[in-house]
């Protein structure tokens, strides 16, 4: 009962050669279970599938297992289960009825019936479809077809709006950030110098630094601009001492700035 | 000599003839400007019907081929395509006459386990597809034709299987519920394994292990 | 509806049909258990002259192939609608204005790198072309605008672009906020630098930058 093991091809290699095994010659290759062997049992009662005699195929079944194994065949497990529940079918068929039995035996024929019609149908729908006039065997497409092409090309779109608004974006975006100093009111280092210069000439002694400042009223009054005013004094000062015409003293650090003229 | 054809005519015939595919209505209309080829389909079928080659519509895709009646004149010299196995011939029926089926509805109706290599050899011919999973304890795989199945054995649609609608008739194409096939199996599986044990020993020990007895014999049987 | 057509006629056709390559008169009458095939390709020339496909002799060879007033139909453009992103907007808007520009120039106008592939979107739009070489050390390719620029965005010429102050009248030339500086000028500039200090960044990014300030600026207040 071992067939050809050959799992993975399922195509058919062609000629097979018949397994060498003539003493047991049975004309029992190729049955692909045991639904397979019944099924081509049945067929040989050369009747419509749904009148075979399912008494009559249990009987042909069993004959065969029995050869089989007088023949010392070695059948695989399902074809002697098989054979056991033809066998119980069989005996319930023919004894007395047992009304609780549920399936009844009568349904269980015809259940097996029912499955070897289905096998039976499709074997012989493959059969019907494989002998169709197919692709490539009976029938060809073109064989050099020019083949078709489809490019794709990008269709842009873009709005007049989209233009200028995205140039008023470049343009936001790399102005330069200008830091404009606005025009504000200073004491120059120019009119610091004649101012300190003119108030050292007139002065006796040490004065501090921020006495030199204008009054703080009117526009002197702005702090920028007193901030300013005594920038430019201390460096007026600074001036005046390089050159030579006044003396700078400050006697704690952070302490008051004093100046006096040194006279020629 | 012959009457001016329809410009549409003369564009559909042109791409289905220069396509490396069959195409579908949709496709054509697409290439064409949206154009409506239906008519212009059906006009040249009916044009080509008595030629060496016809015009044919497989699955809703349409393509040019030759006449069957001429498959001996071209069939020479040209290699026999591998035959499949008697149990691959099957499933492909089975898978066709029951689509969408799982692999336990399949070992139903053949009463044998089936190798994965013999699903994995329809579907690297193109003719199965995986379609899904059914949604029922397990979630089991699904199976279905492709239209490359219907384009290769020349037919229009399901529909137009051999035989189908008897088979119906019939009852023997009704779904193979659950518990049918729990009963069905009682027999031939009794000594064994139930297919989820089965599809895991399978997948530890490798493809298509199980089927000694399928991959074998002749479709002639 | 059609005439019976000859067996051979019909032989010939699916023959050349269904040959992946040109035949000639020899290779068909071999193929055809010698029938002499030439009335056959003449009357299927025929035929097909007024069709979707012609069957055509090159160098002593028979083939079928699309009727040349239907090549179109071989090789399909199909235009795919896209946005111009805002780099490249930017960059033409920026050709717009200041053509003939060289890449340089609008990399420094833009404060970004220009990546090449978006000038040559533009190129491929049709509205922006190469418009020669600019005469200084380096030659640098300058580019301009295109008519196909003027007449798909209904502009009479460059002319009519709005200036500076009707963009600043529009509301386009708003002043940003230190936030948008910011974001604009990069990350590395987040952490409150002087104005001088990203000043000098700036000008290390290139020429050009500087002249922008005439026209820009907010000092009105």
């Amino acid at each position: 009962m071992e067939l050809p093991l050959d799992p993975d091809n399922s195509w058919d290699a062609g000629a097979q050669p018949a397994a060498g095994q003539d003493a047991l010659h049975l004309d029992i290759d190729g049955w692909e279970g045991p639904l397979d062997l019944l099924l081509d049992l049945a067929r040989r009662q050369k009747v419509d599938l749904r009148r075979i005699s399912i008494l009559e195929l249990v009987d042909q079944y069993l004959t065969y297992i029995d050869q089989a194994e007088a023949l010392r065949l070695e059948l695989a497990a399902d074809y002697l289960v098989m054979a056991a529940w033809l066998a119980y079918l069989k005996s319930a068929l023919l004894l007395p009825r047992d009304e609780q039995e549920d399936p009844s035996p009568e349904e269980l024929a015809l259940r097996l019936q029912m499955r070897l019609q289905r096998l039976g149908a499709m074997r012989e729908a493959a059969g019907r479809l494989m002998g169709r006039d197919r692709l490539g065997r009976d029938v060809f497409l073109r064989g050099g077809p020019e083949g078709l092409r489809v490019d794709r090309k990008n269709l842009w779109q873009c709005t007049w709006f989209d233009v200028i608004r995205a140039y008023g974006d470049v343009k936001v975006r790399s102005e330069p950030v200008v830091h404009m100093v606005r025009e504000r009111m200073v004491m120059t280092l120019d009119s610091a110098i004649s101012r300190v210069s003119s108030m050292l000439g007139v002065a006796i002694d040490w004065m501090d630094l921020r006495d030199f400042l204008p009054p703080a009223h009117d526009a002197w009054a702005n702090p920028q601009l007193r901030r300013s005013a005594l920038a430019s004094s201390f460096v007026a000062a600074l001036e005046l001492a390089r050159t030579g015409k006044a003396e700078i003293a400050q006697e704690d650090t952070f302490g008051p700035l004093r100046l006096k003229a040194i006279r020629p | 000599m012959n009457e001016p054809i329809d410009d549409l005519v003369r564009a559909v015939e042109a791409t289905l003839f220069a396509s490396e595919a069959p195409m579908s209505v949709e496709q054509l209309s697409t290439h064409l400007g949206q154009a409506d080829v239906r008519s212009a389909l059906l006009q040249l079928q009916t044009h080509y019907a008595g030629r060496g080659i016809h015009l044919v519509q497989r699955g809703g895709r349409w393509h040019f081929q030759t006449a069957p009646d001429l498959a001996h004149l071209l069939r020479r010299e040209r290699e026999e395509p591998r035959r499949l196995s008697r149990a691959a011939t099957e499933v492909l029926a089975i898978v066709a006459y029951h689509e969408p089926v799982s692999r336990a509805q399949i070992e139903a109706i053949r009463g044998v386990q089936t190798a994965r290599g013999t699903l994995d050899v329809l579907m690297e011919a193109g003719w199965v597809r995986v379609a899904g999973r059914r949604e029922v304890p397990g979630r089991p795989v699904i199976y279905a034709t492709t239209p490359e199945f219907l384009s290769h054995f020349g037919l229009g649609s399901l529909r137009e299987l051999p035989g189908i609608d008897e088979l119906r008739a019939a009852g023997l194409l009704d779904p193979v519920d659950d518990d049918m096939i729990e009963a069905a199996l009682g027999p031939s599986h009794a000594g064994g394994q139930s297919a989820d044990e089965a599809e895991l020993d399978r997948s530890a020990t490798g493809p298509g292990q199980h089927d000694d007895r399928v991959a074998s014999s002749n479709e002639s049987a």
